[in-house]
């Protein structure tokens, strides 16, 4: 029952956030709702029992990715940045700003619903294991990273190394 | 009920979004956060199928470093975000055009 | 005893990391660097040597090994039955191996920092040497072919580096180049062996080999009529052939002496032309079901005699050790033919060792004699001589490396070769078409002795003939990295190291249980224990111990009954008197010649004049390569092929058609001015002007379009599927 | 497995028969109740004890400053903090033109929605923790990092120059912070094996002997970061330059007035005694009784939870102690101690743990010293 | 199962009280606080004088590259908690050694970058500040 519950609430934080983050103009209220989305992904991850990555997504999006958007956002002009068309109607008719968003619609719908529909053939052995999820996840995660998973484990550390020096190299100001 | 077709549906709606907003939004650091809708998207679908077909947990793994790669992502993105916005003084999308033919 | 990965993988990984830390840091920081190969490989002798004492002095018998694979691909999905597990294979021969590798190797890199201190590419040196023991500590290793093949690839490279490492002589680049063009022939017949193998056994591994061929798989299938085992064994050996310097791919090894001489050391006598010996004794079962034997004899005889002849003649101190190289190798070699596979892998240990130390104590001498007016080191043995004063350990090292190479008893080459020596002449006791295999053995036996004693001779004993040579030598100092490493090389030049007998045979025993280890120890490998036999992972799983860790004890008669235990004791008994016999003779020849000047070499080489000319230019396979192959052969195929080109095919075909074409310009040009012109090029200006215009549009550099290209693309290939 | 505080009651004979009876959905309503009850009980604890924090602070730093302090409402003044409350409530609640409505009006849910979460992880007694979730420690870390996110939404929204300033450094402070703090958390996890704050405390003892803060070298210096730390994380003296009055006015929360600010006034106090007590939890033994008197009856249970809050009291007045004790940092120091000293130092102490734990095996510098000893003494007989 | 997840009931539950509060104490106030405002007090209180632009325009990269390192480092932490965790049970069953060297290089790889950072002099936050003043001035 509970279950339930945790689960409508954070669909409905899914949904509201996401649809909102496409719909919002201004960029700041577009990174909370994101935030929103991201928390109710969390709650989406502990109804399926992995209670570690929900407290990872909390830690690394909420505490950290959303915190780098809006930072982000005020270095760019924040909210005060209004997105309007440049090329407008006539160059490439397919740019403009309402029309953008009906093709996008349709065009991601179509992919999508193709994509999924190809994902939901794929049904045998998907009954729910109730009962079957070892619960404290956080161990055996531990013990796959150190032994099976290691490589992906060590590679990730090059590739963060990676996105910090690149990152830092393009972000830092330059004399002259 | 609960099945694993709820999350499926969930993960659909916020991958449309995504991708909604990474084809229609003009600021790039929108375009950002549609990237993340979407990599939470393929997240989800990667913990409902552990949850719901095999017991171990790969998935979880999966995920876990979909999230480092985001955050990676995010970062290098948004210092390219900055640095574009540092020369051009704007990050509209439109005007990163400079490969154009 | 648990061997996990953390064991073994850092005696081939220091090195290497080695190699690669001081591949970015030895222009700056050049003693740095040096001290980190150093180092490195140290660290690499230490680990070897806790293996090496675990399976010798440990529990395990002839039969064990430690196996620990990863699957490096499998493409078997697709339908290629091929999948390469990468792996450590280690057994008694390859734990003796990595401690004679890893020993050699630091005593090496030790005296390359006396040798190479003034060079100006002294760092590089080391770069290479680390890069090169990695790779030869991988082949080592190695539990299947292909791998072998990558560090022995590598090695061939490393060796092309090192002896082309003066670059700036004319000589040294031609010598690397036909160093690796010469091994290129014998390897190229090498990967067609190893294709050949997984063609037919679906894998490369040694141990799937060992299954195969214990599951008679090999047999009664061909390769263009001829037995297919035998024509994969050919290949395979062919490897060996080209690495090790046999007959007919010898030449590359004595212009291998441009390197700097510690790299002789190491390369070209220690350790990498022993790699194709070991891979031949690796290889045992195949060479056996391939019956490759008797051809495997022949030419390791052959090599032992011919280049001992040679060896005679020469006045340059390393060309003489190189050719002691080749002859000693064809002894191993022959050895495998005559199937005294513990006695040929035995010499190849106790060669190296004494090689290793020949070299060096060469590198010594070579490095003390300065001419001041040309500035170079002196190689020449006529202006030697009379160095035992300068150069006393030096002196030390290098005579008893010499007795050891001559075949004195108490030294380790006796007990080894008269082992070989002792099976050819059972062999040829047996069967007579071993017999000449026997006589070449003992005539090269004879010959090494005189030339060897002739080197020293010549060098350290008598007066010294270029005095201002002698005069500008300094007195020689016990140093740290000068003579020490020589020393210790010395001491392992005695037999009682490798055998518990004084003589190498089972007569005149003084020990026997644990100092017998390399005789209980090393043996061939039994392919019907590989039948049901599986792998362990490399991460994780328990060592297993495949076959047995009860301790192998040693039986004097090597597991024959005592009839023909008593006959092959009987020939090696014979033999041994033989080769003492002998060695003894050969040293008292050089001595007459040398020293009581009662035989003046210069008659001699007067009466056999053609003969000596023959060894002058080493039995004309140079000339053979170069004028004949090179030039009558390929070059009159070039000529053909040119003579085709111009002769037939310009003048005819080409200035026929210069005929028709002029008719065909007129109209032609006709046709260009009213259709080309007109209609075509200016039609395509238009047509692209028209498409300019679309694809400028689509190539509008806007991100969202392409994404919505990629996703219309996108849907439109799933709709299609 | 999951202790809860329901699984600690269902002990007690009368409950466990009576949630025997239930129906599954009826239980968890009953489990809910029972929750709510005890959350709502440590909710107004805690926010009791923050505001009680505020009268504190007044009162100590009069007493530091030889002043008297609050002293008219109830006794000795303590019930400053309701008039307080019932002050701002009172008050008019402004919102400036140009701000940010929606931002202006959910930033402060950022803050005290975080600070509250966290309270559902502190194990008071080992048997009164409302959940001890096996990520707790990681639970805490990621919810308590909302907070940053509603300091910074509070300065944004505002449209001020001097809260946009404080917010922006606020958020930094509290990310920067957060790396060392988690670090030195690392190194205790490391030794304990577990992300539970209730393991946590029940593998260490009821002396200062077993405490985690003298098991070794490191983590007697890691204690100091991770204090060092909340006291920037919470926005504390000396680094509270997201609301130098000095410089920025009041900081990120300068245009809010009436409740709003109340909130953001809660939250931080409130956060203040959470961190507290998870550096009691951490390195100070938490709840742990000497001799574990009382066991696991009730009154231990109580003893133990006058325990954990005597640590955290004490924690709570040295955190004041240092705010009017110590001069504020300029903001570059700020992020020099974080990023050059306290950062580096902590993953030192990190990997020190790991090796103390590879070669001692997780024993304590003083056990290994009361064992040489005992070896030495063993070898002169 | 349901028992399971009951473990995340006051987790909701302190989320709700805190919401239930603010909106609570809002709605509450709404009766008894008086409200007029006026023209001067709704502008941003800018220590008296009228506020002269937007606030939201004026940033500097320092801020980026700071919330930068911390993000790499949350992750890292993130990713260290799992290993942290079994490297107690590991140790006791002798594998500590090889977890060691693991944690090990994924902290050396990591803190190179740091290292790289602080030499370049990002982690300055003086330097970088005269850095951009140098900017603005040459423009």
């Amino acid at each position: 029952m509970f279950l339930k519950f945790l689960f409508i609430c954070s669909s409905l934080a899914v949904l509201f956030g996401s649809l909102m983050v496409a719909c919002t103009k201004d960029i700041m209220h577009s990174c909370i709702y994101l935030f929103f989305c991201l928390l109710g992904v969390a709650g989406l991850y502990l109804t399926l029992n992995a209670d570690f990555v929900a407290a990872t997504q909390l830690v690394v999006y909420a505490g950290g990715i959303v915190i780098l958007m809006v930072f982000a956002t005020m270095l760019t002009g924040g909210s005060a940045f209004q997105a309007h068309n440049k090329f407008g109607f006539k160059k490439i008719p397919m740019m403009g700003s309402r029309e953008t968003y009906i093709i996008g619609f349709i065009s991601a719908f179509l992919f999508i619903a193709i994509t999924f529909k190809l994902l939901l053939n794929l049904k045998e052995g998907l009954t729910p294991l109730s009962g079957q999820m070892p619960f404290e996840t956080v161990r055996i995660i531990g013990h796959k990273l150190v032994t099976d998973h290691v490589l992906p484990f060590e590679i990730s550390s090059v590739l963060l190394l990676g996105a910090l020096v690149g990152a830092a190299m393009i972000a830092r100001p330059r004399r002259g | 009920m609960i099945n694993l077709y709820s999350y499926l549906g969930l993960s659909f709606v916020m991958f449309l979004s995504g991708i909604i907003v990474l084809v229609a939004r003009k600021n790039i650091i929108a375009m950002l956060l549609g990237i993340e809708l979407v990599l939470n998207a393929a997240g989800i679908n990667f913990i409902a199928y552990t949850r719901f077909s095999n017991a171990n947990l790969d998935g979880h793994i999966f995920t876990l470093f979909i999230i480092v790669v985001a955050a990676a992502e995010a970062a290098v993105g948004l210092a390219i975000a900055i640095r574009f916005f540092q020369i051009k003084e704007t990050i509209h999308i439109d005007d990163a055009v400079t490969l154009q033919g | 005893m648990e061997y996990s990965i953390c064991t073994i993988a850092p005696i081939v990984l220091l090195p290497f990391f080695a190699f690669v830390i001081n591949a970015f840091i030895v222009k700056r920081f050049t003693n740095i660097a040096v001290a980190i190969s150093c180092f490195s490989i140290f660290g690499s002798f230490l680990f070897a040597a806790r293996i090496f004492n675990d399976f010798v002095f440990g529990v395990y018998s002839a039969g064990f090994h430690v196996h620990k694979v990863f699957t490096w691909f499998d493409i078997s999905a697709t339908g290629l039955p091929f999948k390469v597990d990468m792996g450590f294979y280690i057994d008694n021969m390859s734990a003796t191996m990595l401690l004679m590798v890893t020993g050699v190797a630091t005593l090496i890199h030790v005296f390359s920092t006396f040798y190479m201190h003034d060079d100006k590419r002294y760092g590089r040196f080391f770069v290479y040497l680390s890069l090169f023991t990695s790779a030869m500590l991988g082949l080592v290793l190695s539990d299947n072919l292909l791998s072998v093949f990558i560090f022995w690839e590598l090695m061939g490279f490393c060796s092309y580096s090192l002896i082309g490492f003066y670059y700036e002589k004319e000589g040294a680049g031609d010598a690397s180049i036909k160093a690796f063009m010469t091994t290129r022939v014998g390897d190229v017949f090498f990967l067609f062996g190893i294709v050949i193998l997984w063609s037919v056994i679906g894998s490369v591994s040694f141990v799937e080999i060992y299954k195969a061929i214990s599951a008679m798989k090999l047999q009664g299938l061909t390769v263009l009529g001829f037995p297919l085992a035998t024509v994969a064994a050919a290949s395979v050996f062919m490897g060996t052939v080209g690495k090790s310097a046999q007959v007919p791919l010898q030449v590359w090894l004595p212009d291998a002496m441009w390197g700097p001489t510690p790299c002789s050391a190491l390369i070209h006598a220690a350790t990498m032309v022993a790699a194709g010996v070991y891979l031949s004794l690796r290889m045992y079962p195949l060479m056996e079901a391939g019956h490759m034997m008797t051809v495997i004899s022949y030419i390791g005889a052959i090599t032992a005699f011919g280049a001992a002849t040679i060896a005679l003649i020469q006045t340059d101190i390393k060309a003489v050790l190189a050719f002691s190289t080749i002859s000693q190798l064809g002894y191993m070699v022959m050895g495998i033919g005559v199937g005294a596979y513990n006695a040929s892998f035995m010499h190849l240990i106790t060669h190296a060792v004494f090689k290793a130390c020949l070299f060096l104590a060469a590198g010594s001498v070579i490095h003390s004699l300065h001419d001041h007016h040309t500035h170079s080191h002196v190689q020449e043995m006529p202006r030697m001589g009379g160095l035992r004063k300068k150069l006393p350990f030096t002196f030390i090292a290098m005579m008893c490396c010499t007795l050891a190479i001559a075949g004195i008893p108490f030294f380790s080459g006796f007990v080894s070769k008269d082992r070989i020596l002792g099976d050819a002449l059972y062999m040829a006791m047996k069967h007579s078409s071993y017999i000449p295999v026997a006589v070449l053995g003992f005539g090269a036996a004879l010959l090494t002795a005189f030339y060897m004693f002739r080197m020293m001779f010549l060098t350290f004993f008598g007066e010294p003939r270029d005095k201002e040579l002698h005069d500008h030598c300094h007195h020689e100092h016990l140093s740290w990295n000068q003579n020490i490493p020589l020393l210790i090389l010395t001491v392992f030049t005695l037999g009682g190291w490798y055998c518990g007998s004084i003589m190498g045979q089972p007569f005149g025993k003084i020990a026997t249980e644990r100092y017998e280890w390399f005789q209980t120890l090393i043996e061939k490998p039994d392919v019907a224990k590989f039948k049901d036999y599986y792998k362990d992972n490399l991460i994780g799983g328990k060592t297993r111990p495949s076959i047995s860790t009860e301790k192998s004890v040693y039986d004097e008669n090597g597991g024959l009954s005592e009839e023909q235990a008593h006959h092959v004791h009987h020939a090696h008994h014979l033999g041994a008197i033989f080769s003492v016999i002998i060695a003894f003779f050969g040293v008292f020849l050089a001595f007459l010649a040398y020293i009581r000047k009662a035989i003046d070499p210069g008659k001699i080489v007067n009466a056999f004049s053609g003969w000596s000319r023959a060894l002058q230019n080493k039995y004309y396979f140079d000339h053979f390569y170069k004028k004949i192959l090179i030039h009558k052969i390929l070059l009159r195929l070039n000529n053909f092929l040119a003579w085709l080109d111009l002769g037939i095919y310009d003048r005819y075909v080409i200035d026929g058609t210069e005929k028709v074409n002029s008719y065909m310009f007129q109209f032609a040009k006709w046709f260009d001015n009213l259709w080309i012109d007109s209609i075509l090029v200016d039609g395509t200006g238009a047509s692209v002007r028209l498409f300019n215009v679309v694809l400028r549009t689509v190539q509008s550099g806007s991100i969202q379009f392409y994404f919505i290209v990629i996703l219309a693309v996108l849907t439109g290939y799933i709709i299609a599927i | 497995m999951n202790e809860t505080i329901v699984t600690y009651l269902k002990q007690f004979e009368f409950v466990s028969r009576g949630y025997a009876g239930l129906s599954p959905h009826m239980a968890t309503l009953v489990s809910v109740i029972i929750f709510g009850i005890f959350a709502f009980v440590i909710v107004n604890v805690c926010a009791i004890i923050g505001g009680l924090g505020t009268y504190a602070e007044r009162k100590i730093s009069a007493d530091m400053q030889m002043r008297i302090g609050p002293n008219r409402v109830g006794p000795y003044g303590i019930l400053q903090f309701l008039a307080d409350g019932v002050k701002m409530i009172m008050k008019e609640d402004t919102v400036p033109r140009d701000c940010d409505r929606f931002l202006f009006f959910i930033a402060p849910f950022f803050c005290l929605v975080g600070v509250f979460a966290t309270l559902a992880v502190l194990p008071f007694s080992n048997g009164f923790i409302l959940t001890d979730l096996n990520i707790g420690v990681f639970y805490l870390l990621g919810v308590a990092s909302m907070v940053g996110m509603g300091v910074f939404l509070g300065g944004y929204s505002s449209n001020s120059k001097w809260s946009m300033l404080g917010g922006m450094r606020g958020a930094s402070q509290i990310i920067s912070y957060e790396i060392p703090v988690t670090i030195s958390i690392l190194s205790i996890v490391l030794l304990t094996g577990s992300l539970s704050l209730r393991d946590m405390a029940n593998a260490q003892t009821g002396f200062p002997t077993g405490w985690y803060i003298f098991h070794n070298p490191f983590t007697f210096i890691g204690f100091f970061i991770f204090f060092i730390g909340i006291l920037a994380e919470t926005n504390r003296a000396p680094f509270d330059l997201p609301e130098a009055e000095s410089e920025l006015v009041s900081g990120y929360n300068t245009e809010y007035s009436g409740m709003r600010f109340a909130f953001f006034a809660l939250a931080e106090y409130v956060e203040v005694f959470v961190v507290c007590s998870l550096a009691s939890v951490l390195f100070l033994g938490g709840f742990k009784v000497p001799f574990d008197i009382g066991g696991n009856t009730i009154i231990g249970q109580l003893l133990q939870v006058g325990t954990f809050f005597g640590k955290a009291f004490l924690l709570y007045y040295v955190v004041i102690w240092v705010r009017w004790t110590l001069p504020r940092l300029r903001v570059d120091q700020l992020m020099t101690v974080c990023w050059k000293y306290l950062t580096p130092i902590a993953l030192f102490n990190l990997v020190g743990c790991a090796f103390w734990m590879y070669f001692f095996d997780g024993k304590s510098i003083l056990t290994l010293l009361l064992q040489t000893g005992a070896a030495a003494a063993g070898g002169h007989h | 199962m349901s028992q399971n997840f009951d473990v995340y009931i006051p987790v909701v539950l302190l989320m709700g009280f805190a919401i239930i509060i603010i909106i609570g104490a809002l709605i509450v106030g709404r009766f008894i606080r008086p409200h007029h405002p006026t023209e001067l007090k709704q502008t941003a209180y800018e220590c008296g004088e009228l506020p002269v632009g937007s606030a939201w325009s004026f940033f500097n990269v320092r801020f980026y590259v700071v919330g930068l390192i911390f993000i790499i480092f949350d992750v890292e932490s993130a990713l260290m908690f799992p290993v942290v965790t079994v490297f107690k049970e590991l140790n006791s069953i002798g594998k500590g050694g090889i977890v060691l060297v693991e944690i090990l290089i994924f902290l050396a790889v990591l803190v190179s970058g740091v290292a790289y950072c602080w030499r370049k002099g990002d982690l300055d936050w003086v330097k970088s500040f005269q850095n951009t003043v140098g900017n603005k001035i040459k423009k």
